[in-house]
């Protein structure tokens, strides 16, 4: 591979990366369908270029499938959603933003940790998109534990995903890429149908412990 | 033929002399305390008279009532006749061991307990309950006191013990621990102070008079009757036992002889000691009588253990 | 080949065509037809020629019985559900709409399910997973009430959280194998994987070892990632917690069962056992202490789940051919006991008309068939003879026993608490002063709805006393490969 | 009668055992089965009793039959064997098994759910039947399950009754956990390779260390079902709980199925035994006895006082066990032998005493309505039948001569003797307080006793119940006078079951050399049923003969020359009560009156037992009150904290069911997270 193509696909590979950590960094709600739709720009952009520089044609469907689904419908859905039920577009944090990057950052600092002695064998590209993928497939869930509130959680599984759609593309000749693409797709899909079926505005865990205890189906007296 | 009728004398004897050795001991008694004392044969009077007088059961007695007193005089009557009085052979030691007689004394005692309660009157319940109370406390003394004779005699047939015994055991202190166990341990069971008064009828402090209360006539006979073959019976054990001199150990007729007067006199010094100490004691509380007979069973314990080390050490 | 075809045919054109058909009675007992034939081609799978490994389906010693016990669930789940929603529906809590929906649900779950089992594919496993996940998470969510939405949802966000790790151990996986099968398929076909495991990078397999037990660990409900399932167990409609409990988590842990095996393939791997046994052990424990606070009959029923698949999780994390055969064991009579529970807790709930344990007791009383169906059911999952599952328990803590006692311990301890709490609760339910029935209530005689329960516990009695030979070789084998 | 013949028995009884169960189940619908499906259970035991006395009389004492059923483990299948011990132990179970199910054709009848008792009923004799019979561990354990879960149907009979389902709830989560500790045992001694059967655990020698882990499983395991102390627990709850003919033979034969295993474990699978196991197992019997008795003696429950006797007994027949294994471990075989002997003789003979007073404490409940004896009262007069049958239970368990509780108890003691020979300091010391301890039992027991019979068959009615009972069925007086017939018989006749029994033993003991000659005494010299004389020579023999023989004649002598010399007829008057006599009934000795004074003295210390009296001061009209309370110590120091830590634990756990998705999300993160640490690190 040469030096120009290496450069390119680190710096998507970064890219993606930096905008988690910018997720992470998000206190309104609309700000961050905005941010994800832009990783998942950057992640098709990623794909496409491995397609090209590997002359692996598959990938394109998988790029395909990230820029039109993920960076333009869901995204726009998701705001309709948001106007439609009202939702209010601040995002109710339970850590601190600082904390929430650090806690990021260490989550980065592990993967890193993790992956590169793992791959000693393989090239330096898959090695740091794997480091980096891992990190932004660590970052969602944690985004997901940090805010309270139903379509930030839909948010954050989109960029769990997007993680390891990166990891996928990254890997060379892993096949399957595509379908796992498109069921993971159809899954974000079902969790917002899910938001807008069942009107789950906020989690249940809000601070009405009432409401909580009526839920639980347990607690009844 | 010989041995038939040695057996019968054995078992006849012990009966015809037990209210004699009542009488004995009431008599030094008195004579201690400074009063002349009723005649030695006055048991036997005792006895005549209630054999003739009308019994009276109470309306609800059961048969259990009136068997008792035949069956519990007739176990008495069976383990001592099991003790090696004045000979060894025709004894039914052989078929009724040491652990036995201490069983068939507590199947009397049973039986008292229960024909005690059997009425329903508030003072026989109390004396059952007491005499279960008192036979409890006792047993396991007398256990280890046959456990620390087994260890010397290697068994637990009268028989054998007491000719173990009399073979040069000589003095020791663990033997004089088993006898002082099972001295209590007599004391306890045959009513006498400190644990129980026979002469006494002051309702609290009763213990077996309590439970024969109700009893008149033949039936308060044959109860009488039994506790004094009772006594009779644990003199004659720690006789053969603790002073196993003399027991004849054939059937010639003088060593029968020498043995029925060796026994006679045994009978006679235990008695004399036991009104002694009846004298100079004082009958104790109720709730004395573990101290009184955990006194004992530590005592035997002992005794096995000094016999553990004198063995070890030889 | 064609039968596999077959067997994961039938129930794919059942939810397509369950879907279009309005009448919920007929949809119903096509349903149970569905599964009837697909259970009759599983059978069939026993003397059908198996498929040659590599491709994308295979049937090997390890799946031929799981396929089996799948569908043979499926058809009497199916026959519990037509009389289940019967009385649903006559009471207004479901609706003819939402029954489409579940029928086609129901089969596209039979589907996945059996495709999850039959997959050589591991990409076609994770997929077929992900769909189980769906479908179940939409079934779940069926009466719409606020709790059945939460459940779901719960579900929905840990088994999505879970796959997608999977994914990413899936990929490492791959990239494991990757040096020694080259790119492409072959290189995430698992009967290609077993045999050149012994080749990989150690490290990798280690580490796509983790991710893909948290992944498939949440689905199989193992503590700490067992959160979703006592919800999803107690909210839905009480055929899916029948083959939730009985089928899906026997799913998951045999996904996880497989990557074991490649584990065990590569002598310098780090052996799973240990993190295996650490997850059954936590699993067991934390269930059986919370057993003991449960007010709800069904999710009672649902921890209990989280405490086999504990015992299972640990047995195959022991290893070995006796703890591996039993693991085997207890996930199969698992799957039987536990969904014979389940029908038995519905018909119980409808009955009297609550789900809450305070609520219902005496049934021995007053309802002899249900309750001493629910006393047979849970003396057998219980562990105690002459069920299946004590079989199992009995190979797994002597076992343990004799090679760890000091694990053998807790697992003891842990058992004994769970049969503590389940006796507690049973005591309660199924004696005493028999609590009123509900108005609504049905009537349950020796009706055809108590016929799986009965069949069920049948099979579980006779695996008990004696396990036919065929099984036991199967079982063995899977045992020795499971290392 | 050859082994195929025995094993055609034992088959036919099984099965018919599982077909009456099935049978029994019907009988809510047809009550008129109840009396036939009895009658078959009672003939069942009576085939699978002729089987195992085939095994036992065999003269040729090293007879062991084998049958290998093709179900079971894979691999392993299902092994059974008949040999001297397991014979002993079928015996007793079907002589209890036959005298209640006889019992129960006249006790049943009235019941309103008959099947909740005839169903499980012959399930728990065919469970007790395969125990003894199992030679491998998942048989055994299958049996010993079918066991307890049989018997726990049987206990929630009386279901409606709170008590009754905790009573239900303790002993069924004391089984599982002494299954456990039994599964454990079994597997220590399979060892990984698993090999379940006894005869690999026979051959297999496993190290000092396994073994003793072994030994400590079984001992928790076997003793919580046999009711040692501290895991006696559930017995007094759960024994009197089930019907009456129930209780007899949980007490009278579960409890001895237990002591088989303690017994066959430990003397065979367990590898060699270790001297300690011995005199720890002898302590811990000895001091059962003594709290059993104890407890016995201050329960107002006749059911629970037969239940704490029960415990008693199986404290004696333990410690002489644990004597046997100390001598064996000692290389004493005869004095092994005596000593197995013994615990097999007293267990035998429990099984018929107790199983007897279980089934007189059922009549006076059949007829009575009540268990509480302050409600009893004179039923002596009321329960002609009864009352003596019960009275020859009593004198049995209190160890008295001629009958066969002390036959026993004085082949316990000759143990004891014994064991003041042993080697080991330790024994040597311990064997004077074990002696002791067992003496204070039998003495306790005796006293007990006279207050079980004195309180409920003797005195007043204390309550309209006693004052109008009406005497039992035959049936159930047949069942009782059957067992009491054969505690007169093993009593004037020790010899006569002793013969077999030693043989048995000595298999046991010393199974390569003379087998069954070890324990002598009998056949050669002496003929066997006239006296026991365990050693073979002079020195300790008992007579049972000379002492029922004796007793009849000198009692006979006794009455005939009285009544020569004083021929006036009684007469009944009024009780003499020293001149006072009250008529009101309820002055008479109550039921804790008559335990007070052993109480007082040994209950405070022991039980925790507080009497409370109040007496208000003169003047004021309040009437006095007396309140009696103790606890067992073993709920008190064990069982109460333990249920409280798990409450403990579950009230704090709980909060984990209502956390937010959230917190569980991040609980699954940090695991990861954990997993992926220890991951990198451990490479």
């Amino acid at each position: 591979m040469s030096g120009l193509a290496f450069d390119i696909a680190h710096l998507l590979g970064a890219l993606v990366l930096t905008l988690s950590f910018a997720l992470l960094y998000q206190r309104r709600l609309t700000a961050a369908i905005n941010v994800v739709a832009m990783q998942a720009a950057v992640l098709a952009a990623a794909a496409a270029w491995q397609a090209v520089t590997r002359d692996t044609p598959h990938l394109f469907a998988t790029a395909g499938i990230a820029l039109v689904f993920k960076a333009i419908a869901v995204p726009l859905l998701l705001h309709w959603l948001v106007r439609r039920m009202n939702i209010s577009s601040g995002v109710e944090a339970v850590f601190g933003v600082t904390l929430t990057m650090g806690l990021g950052v260490g989550v980065t600092a592990l993967s890193i940790l993790l992956v590169l002695p793992l791959t000693a064998g393989e090239t330096i590209l898959l090695r740091e998109d794997l480091a980096f993928a891992l990190a932004v497939a660590l970052i969602g869930p944690l985004l997901m534990i940090a805010r309270r509130n139903a379509v930030i959680q839909v948010v954050g599984f989109m960029s769990m995903e997007n993680g390891l759609i990166l990891a996928a593309v990254g890997v060379k000749g892993m096949p399957l890429v595509v379908e796992a693409s498109v069921a993971f797709s159809v899954m974000v899909a079902t969790f917002i149908f899910g938001v807008f079926f069942y009107q789950i505005r906020e989690r249940f865990d809000s601070l009405d412990v009432s409401r909580l205890e009526e839920m639980q189906g347990e607690r009844q007296p | 033929m010989t041995d038939l009728a040695l057996l019968i004398f054995q078992l006849l004897l012990p009966v015809a002399l037990a209210p004699l050795l009542t009488g004995l001991v009431r008599r030094i008694k008195a004579r201690l305390l400074g009063r002349r004392g009723p005649a030695l044969v006055q048991p036997y009077r005792d006895l005549a008279r209630l054999f003739r007088k009308e019994p009276v059961l109470a309306f609800n007695a059961s048969w259990l009532f009136r068997g008792a007193p035949y069956v519990s005089f007739a176990v008495v009557w069976l383990a001592m006749a099991a003790i090696p009085t004045f000979a060894t052979t025709p004894s039914l030691g052989l078929g009724l061991d040491l652990i036995a007689i201490a069983g068939l004394l507590g199947l009397a005692r049973i039986l008292v307990a229960l024909a005690g309660m059997d009425v329903g009157t508030s003072f026989g319940g109390i004396g059952a309950s007491r005499e279960m109370t008192i036979g409890a406390l006792a047993e396991p003394a007398m256990l280890v006191a046959i456990i620390a004779l087994a260890l010397v005699a290697k068994s637990t047939a009268l028989p054998d013990l007491s000719k173990a015994m009399s073979e040069g055991v000589g003095l020791r202190v663990s033997l004089a621990l088993a006898l002082g166990a099972m001295v209590m341990v007599a004391i306890a069971e045959t009513g006498r102070i400190p644990v129980d008064n026979p002469a006494t009828h002051l309702e609290l402090t009763m213990v077996h008079e309590a439970m024969v209360l109700e009893y008149s006539g033949r039936h308060l006979a044959l109860i009488e009757l039994g506790a004094m073959l009772k006594l009779t019976l644990y003199l004659s054990l720690i006789g053969c036992i603790f002073a196993p001199w003399g027991i004849a150990r054939d059937a010639g007729m003088t060593a029968l002889a020498a043995g029925a007067g060796a026994w006679l006199a045994k009978l006679a010094a235990g008695g004399l000691a036991l009104a002694l100490f009846e004298t100079v004691i004082a009958k104790m509380r109720v709730f004395r009588y573990p101290e009184f007979l955990g006194a004992a069973l530590l005592f035997a314990i002992l005794g096995v253990v000094f016999l553990y080390i004198s063995q070890h050490l030889k | 080949m064609t039968t596999l075809l077959v067997v994961l045919g039938v129930p794919a054109a059942a939810a397509l065509v369950l879907a279009f058909i309005a009448n919920w009675r007929l949809a119903a007992w096509l349903n149970v037809a569905a599964c009837a034939v697909t259970l009759a081609a599983s059978a069939a799978l026993f003397v059908a020629e198996r498929p040659a490994p590599g491709g994308l389906l295979l049937v090997d010693d390890f799946n031929i019985y799981l396929i089996a016990l799948t569908a043979f669930v499926a058809l009497t789940t199916a026959i519990f559900s037509a009389t289940y929603i019967a009385h649903e529906v006559m009471h207004g809590r479901l609706t003819p709409t939402l029954l489409r929906f579940y029928h086609a649900m129901y089969q596209a779950f039979i589907t996945s399910m059996l495709m999850a089992l039959s997959a050589d594919n591991l990409g076609l496993m994770w997929v077929s997973v992900e769909a189980a996940t769906l479908s179940t998470a939409l079934m779940v969510s069926l009466y719409r009430t606020p709790a059945a939405i939460e459940a779901a949802w719960k579900y929905f966000i840990l088994c999505g959280v879970g796959i997608a790790l999977a994914l990413f151990g899936t990929m490492l996986m791959y990239l494991a194998a990757q040096p020694a099968l080259g790119d492409g398929m072959a290189a995430v076909t698992w009967s290609s994987l077993l045999a050149q495991a012994a080749k990989f990078d150690p490290a990798l397999l280690n580490v796509a070892f983790v991710f893909l037990l948290v992944g498939y660990g949440t689905k199989v409900g193992l503590a700490p990632f067992h959160a979703w399932l006592p919800d999803a167990h107690a909210e839905g409609p009480t055929p899916i917690s029948a083959v939730l409990s009985g089928l899906l988590l026997n799913v998951a842990l045999y996904a996880v069962l497989r990557f074991k095996m490649l584990l065990a393939a590569n002598p310098k791997a780090l052996a799973p056992g240990p993190l295996m046994i650490g997850m059954g052990l936590l699993s067991l424990s934390l269930a059986s202490l919370m057993l003991y606070r449960r007010r709800d009959i069904k999710r009672l029923f649902a921890y209990s789940s989280i405490e086999h698949m504990g015992i299972a999780a640990f047995a195959f994390g022991m290893g070995g051919p006796l703890a591996n055969f039993a693991g085997l064991l207890h996930m199969t009579m698992h799957s039987l006991v536990k969904a014979a529970i389940f029908f038995t807790v519905g018909h119980i709930s409808q009955v009297k008309g609550t789900q809450r344990i305070a609520d219902i007791r005496g049934l021995t009383a007053s309802h002899p068939a249900l309750g001493w169906a629910l006393v047979a059911g849970v003396v057998a999952i219980a562990g105690l003879p002459p069920f299946g599952v004590f079989t199992s328990e009995f190979l797994v803590v002597s076992s343990t026993f004799a090679r760890q006692p000091l694990l053998a311990l807790p697992l003891a301890v842990g058992l004994l608490v769970g049969f503590g709490a389940l006796m507690l609760r049973l005591h309660h339910l199924a004696f005493g002063q028999p609590s009123p029935n509900a108005s609504t209530g049905r009537s349950v005689g020796l009706e055809l709805s108590l016929v799986p329960v009965w069949l069920h516990l049948a099979l579980a009695l006779v695996a008990g006393i004696y396990l036919p030979a065929p099984l036991v070789a199967w079982f063995q084998s899977v045992a020795r490969l499971l290392g | 009668m050859s082994d195929v013949d025995q094993w055609t028995l034992i088959g036919v009884a099984q099965a018919t055992f599982v077909g009456l169960a099935v049978g029994g189940c019907m009988t809510n619908r047809r009550p008129v089965l109840i009396v036939p499906l009895y009658a078959l259970a009672a003939l069942t035991c009576v085939v699978a009793l002729v089987a195992a006395l085939g095994t036992l009389l065999a003269p040729d004492a090293d007879v062991v039959t084998r049958r290998v059923l093709p179900v079971g483990l894979p691999d392993i299948k299902s092994h059974l064997r008949l040999d001297g011990l397991a014979a002993v132990f079928l015996v007793i179970v079907n002589l209890g098994g036959i005298a209640a199910a006889v019992y129960g054709i006249g006790y049943d009848a009235h019941t309103t759910e008959p099947a909740r008792v005839l169903a499980p009923f012959p399930l728990f004799l065919a469970g007790m039947n395969l125990v003894p019979l199992a030679d491998d561990a998942f048989t055994f354990l299958v049996g010993w399950e079918l066991m307890s879960l049989a018997s726990w149907l049987l206990v929630l009979t009386g279901h409606e009754q709170a008590d009754n389902r905790r009573a239900a709830l303790v002993y069924l989560t004391m089984a599982a956990f002494g299954a456990l500790a039994l599964l454990m045992a079994f597997g220590a001694l399979a060892g990984a390779g698993g090999g379940y059967t006894f005869d690999a655990m026979r051959r297999s020698t496993p190290s000092a260390a396994i073994a003793t882990l072994a030994a400590f499983a079984l001992l928790l395991g076997a003793g919580s079902k046999a009711g040692l102390a501290p895991l006696h627990v559930w017995l007094p709850l759960a024994h009197p709980a089930a019907p009456s003919h129930v209780s007899a033979l949980m007490s009278g034969a579960m409890t001895k199925v237990a002591l088989y295993a303690l017994a066959r474990g430990l003397l065979e699978l367990a590898g060699t035994p270790q001297w300690w196991w011995g005199g720890l197992l002898a302590v811990i019997g000895g001091l059962t006895a003594a709290l059993g008795a104890l407890q016995s003696l201050t329960q107002n429950d006749s059911k629970t006082l037969l239940a704490y006797s029960t415990i008693e007994n199986i404290g004696v027949i333990t410690a002489a066990l644990g004597l046997a294994i100390a001598f064996k471990a000692s290389g004493q075989r005869l004095e092994a032998g005596l000593a197995l002997t013994a615990a097999l003789f007293h267990a035998l003979n429990h099984g018929l005493f107790k199983s007897l007073l279980f089934l007189g404490a059922g009549a006076v409940l059949h007829s009575t309505g009540t268990r509480e004896l302050d409600r009893l009262g004179g039923l002596i007069h009321r329960l002609r039948w009864t009352a003596p049958l019960v009275l020859i239970g009593c004198l049995a368990i209190s160890a008295v001569p001629p009958l066969n509780g002390f036959a026993s108890e004085w082949l316990v003691f000759q143990s004891v003797l014994d064991a003041t020979g042993l080697g080991h300091w330790e024994l040597k010391f311990a064997a004077p307080v074990i002696g002791a301890l067992l003496a204070l039992a039998a003495a306790l027991a005796a006293a007990g006793f006279v207050r079980f019979f004195g309180i409920a068959f003797l005195g007043r009615p204390r309550d309209a119940v006693a004052a109008n009972a009406h005497e039992v069925t035959p049936a159930m007086l047949a069942a009782m006078a059957g067992l009491a017939a054969l505690c007169l018989a093993f009593g004037a006749w020790p010899g006569v079951p002793l013969e077999p029994l030693g043989r048995a033993a000595g298999m046991m003991v010393d199974p390569s050399g003379a087998a069954g000659r070890l324990f002598v005494g009998q056949g050669d010299g002496r003929t066997a049923w006239l006296a026991i004389a365990p050693h073979g020579d002079l020195t300790a023999v008992y007579s049972g003969m000379v002492a029922a023989l004796g007793l009849a004649a000198l009692t006979g002598i006794a009455v005939g020359v009285t009544s020569m010399a004083s021929r006036t007829p009684a007469r009944r008057a009024p009780a003499w009560d020293c001149g006072f006599p009250e008529p009101n009934p309820a002055t008479q000795y109550t039921a804790s009156s008559a335990g007070q004074p052993l109480r007082r003295i040994f209950g405070g210390p022991a039980l925790a037992a507080r009497d409370r009296v109040e007496m208000p001061p003169a003047g004021d009209l309040r009437p006095a009150t007396f309140a009696s309370a103790m606890r067992d110590p073993a709920w008190h120091y064990l069982f109460d904290p333990l249920i409280a830590l798990v409450s403990r634990t579950t009230e704090r756990l709980n909060a984990l069911q209502f956390l937010a998705i959230r917190v569980y999300l991040s609980l699954m993160f940090a695991a990861l997270i954990g997993l992926l640490v220890v991951v990198a690190v451990t490479r």
